[in-house]
């Protein structure tokens, strides 16, 4: 039951080459000390699922240009001219996925679904390879679910037990990607005692969150 | 007048008291400027709210409170926050009223291509297939040239973005209507001649008797 | 933008033969007034998306003991045996959906998909006529969207805008139903002025409400 | 002993510290009060809550915190509210650790009829289908016969709830566990001997040479 460990402890249980969910848009919302820890390791040949990967020196930004990114889901890298250098280079594999799909295939994973019907990306590249599902004489592709090892969960506040609480658009992908992964690793910017969050305003359950990053001296 | 603002000050006019509208980077960004009076449009960014506002004072930042591009917004009273797939829930589950896209071309089946350029700019399509895809009326706003060359053209020879057909395609030379028949040249900027329109359009325009001049709203104070 | 109005009126809008979604578990975060008024309105031949009928008396079970309702798709009758008794009787029809099922096909209606692939029924009466999806290997259901004309919500609070602010158990198929109707009539315990509810606290955005019941004199 | 209080007091050791359980109502809801001392389990209502508990004062109530009968119960610090979809996304998305259900057959494939009989009680499933589907374990808590009729049959003759083979299957003769190979007989109860059970049962049992006394949680206090 005791989830709080070491920054360094949680890291180096993600090993080179794992497949990682990391919450954020345009690093709002992204862990920031999962993320510098991440490139003080050296971690290598990982799989980035994310929304974007922001730009060069901010959150998931600071992995591609440490180099330690191998393949990156994503819907958006216009905003990281690195990201698109290592990309034309052949060092980076990009898979582009409309947002909304994005949120969707990962929802899916966390919820037990098969997959979802969507309209968005039908008669463009996106389809090429999917399936196709008519739905009362209209055209559905038909998304995957799309899970991960480790998701990396940003939130504003925990406690002890691991419930989550989220503060605006830093939400974004952080409560379904804590769904989907198999292994929830969650940094908050406080940890405070069980009872204190409202359960109303729990956005992820603690029996979603296998470790929380606790706060280390010197921290302020 | 600046061409962009010429746009801005067009689309505004499109925007209805009690929209829910999503406006994309860019140009379309500053339509949120040039709102009639007593017009209140509910903005929503894509990340995660709906009421989102420019930072009302410098000082006010907060990182938990941004736009799609990262960048410090305010929020609106009565502003509701929720998650991606709330948000594109909102934006596929036809509950957006409006977004206004910019546009590398649109043809004469009203198709929309604006988000890679092959072998150049791979940016990700990010939102913007959702929101073509999902929008109740889908607003391009985009010069009606390129470096001199139209973007409104016959077929789109980029990728698409979808296969749904927009519904109003606003430029600094005029404001075009795809509809069943083909692209119908609705209005022309002030000084333009719908044979000048004609002349920097690809696509064939179906030009109605009498064209009239682009309504514009007032520029902000 | 005015969406406050009476009762009565917000009744009135809805037609004989009218599909209602009904937001609501066993009655608790079932809308008490508009509830009470269809009854009084006697409006019939009713179809009802809901997760239950409660018991006689109670929520939607007041409906039921009215007579008002011709249809009924829910996950659960058994703590009403009036509407066994109706049903029995031919005078209900009842499509029975597995509670995770009814979920998903309300907010896959709400969200633009057109569908979701669901493990749950496979193998079983539920599946009966239903088209089946393999994917990789997994056999999973087809289920459809379930939309309404209108959805009867229940929340905490309002804002004159119409944020609302579920609490507790009483949030259950609320949020997705406002999501799913073509028109979204909501009642809540308290409407406040605009501002006072959180941003992060708002569980149904106010665009999605089209009309809200005002508080009437007489009612406290 | 209460053949129900023996069979919540066997199943309450099946559950472990910090698991998310789920209680069908009825006799599985009893397996509460029997947790061994120093094993905190977090109990999900499906109607939207982690955290549930009895209400623990009388006029404590309140109107929006129920359980999924309908009734007031509480909360205990740390728990978490949230919406249907939520709730049935932790069912079936793998998330909840185990499920305690009433049954009205088992057969020997581990198949679990529990919700409906043909022509006479169509209640409905309600959250049934869902949980056997998707808990990481399923526990079947129910009398070993009904009116002296078998209730671990060959076959099930009642329409299934799912497919999915369940984990266990506590009655107040035995603890079943179905395998690849069929099904298991694990323990007995106080007083019941293998060859007890195996007249009480339609469906063939695996009996291993040595067959334990059940074992028991406690009683409260």
């Amino acid at each position: 039951m005791k989830k709080v460990i070491g920054l360094a402890a949680a890291v180096e249980m993600i090993p080179d080459g794992a497949a990682l969910m990391i919450g954020g848009f345009m690093g709002a919302g992204t862990p920031p000390r999962l993320i510098d820890e991440l490139v003080r390791q050296g971690r290598r040949n990982l799989t980035v699922i994310a929304n974007d990967t922001a730009r060069p020196g901010v959150g998931i930004g600071k992995l591609v240009t440490a180099k330690l990114v191998r393949r990156v889901i994503t819907s958006h890298i216009g905003t990281n001219p690195e990201t698109q250098r290592q990309m034309i280079a052949g060092d980076i594999e990009v898979e582009l996925v409309p947002q909304g799909t994005l949120a969707e295939r990962i929802r899916a994973a966390g919820f037990g679904l098969g997959g979802v019907l969507t309209p968005t990306g039908v008669g463009t590249t996106v389809a090429e390879g999917k399936q196709t599902v008519a739905v009362n004489g209209t055209v559905f592709l038909l998304e995957l679910p799309l899970t991960a090892d480790f998701a990396l969960i940003n939130a504003k506040r925990a406690d002890y037990y691991g419930n989550l609480e989220y503060s605006l658009t830093a939400r974004n992908f952080n409560p379904a990607m804590a769904m989907a992964a198999a292994t929830v690793i969650a940094e908050a910017e406080d940890i405070v005692p069980v009872g204190v969050i409202s359960p109303d305003a729990v956005g992820t359950p603690h029996v979603l969150v296998d470790h929380l990053i606790g706060k280390e001296r010197g921290h302020g | 007048m600046d061409e962009k603002a010429l746009i801005a000050r067009r689309v505004a006019l499109e925007l209805k008291d009690g929209d829910l509208a999503n406006l994309g980077i860019g140009l379309p960004t500053l339509v949120a400027r040039h709102l009639p009076a007593g017009v209140r449009v509910f903005f929503q960014s894509e990340n995660g709210i709906i009421g989102m506002q420019p930072l009302p004072e410098e000082g006010f930042a907060w990182s938990d409170l941004t736009d799609a591009g990262g960048s410090p917004i305010g929020a609106v009273p009565g502003a509701a926050a929720f998650d991606s797939a709330l948000s594109f829930g909102l934006i596929r589950g036809g509950h957006l009223d409006v977004t206004v896209l910019g546009g590398l071309q649109v043809d004469e089946e009203g198709h929309l291509a604006n988000w890679m350029v092959p072998g150049k700019m791979v940016p990700g399509m990010g939102g913007a297939m959702d929101l073509v895809t999902g929008a109740k009326r889908v607003i391009v706003a985009m010069t009606h040239t390129a470096k001199g060359e139209p973007k409104i053209v016959k077929r789109c020879t980029l990728p698409l973005t979808a296969v749904r057909r927009v519904s109003l395609v606003v430029t600094d030379m005029a404001v075009i209507e795809p509809t069943d028949d083909g692209l119908v040249l609705r209005e022309v900027a002030p000084g333009i001649t719908p044979e000048r329109v004609l002349e920097a359009t690809e696509a064939s325009l179906i030009v109605p008797a009498e064209v009239p001049t682009m309504r514009l709203a007032t520029a902000p104070s």
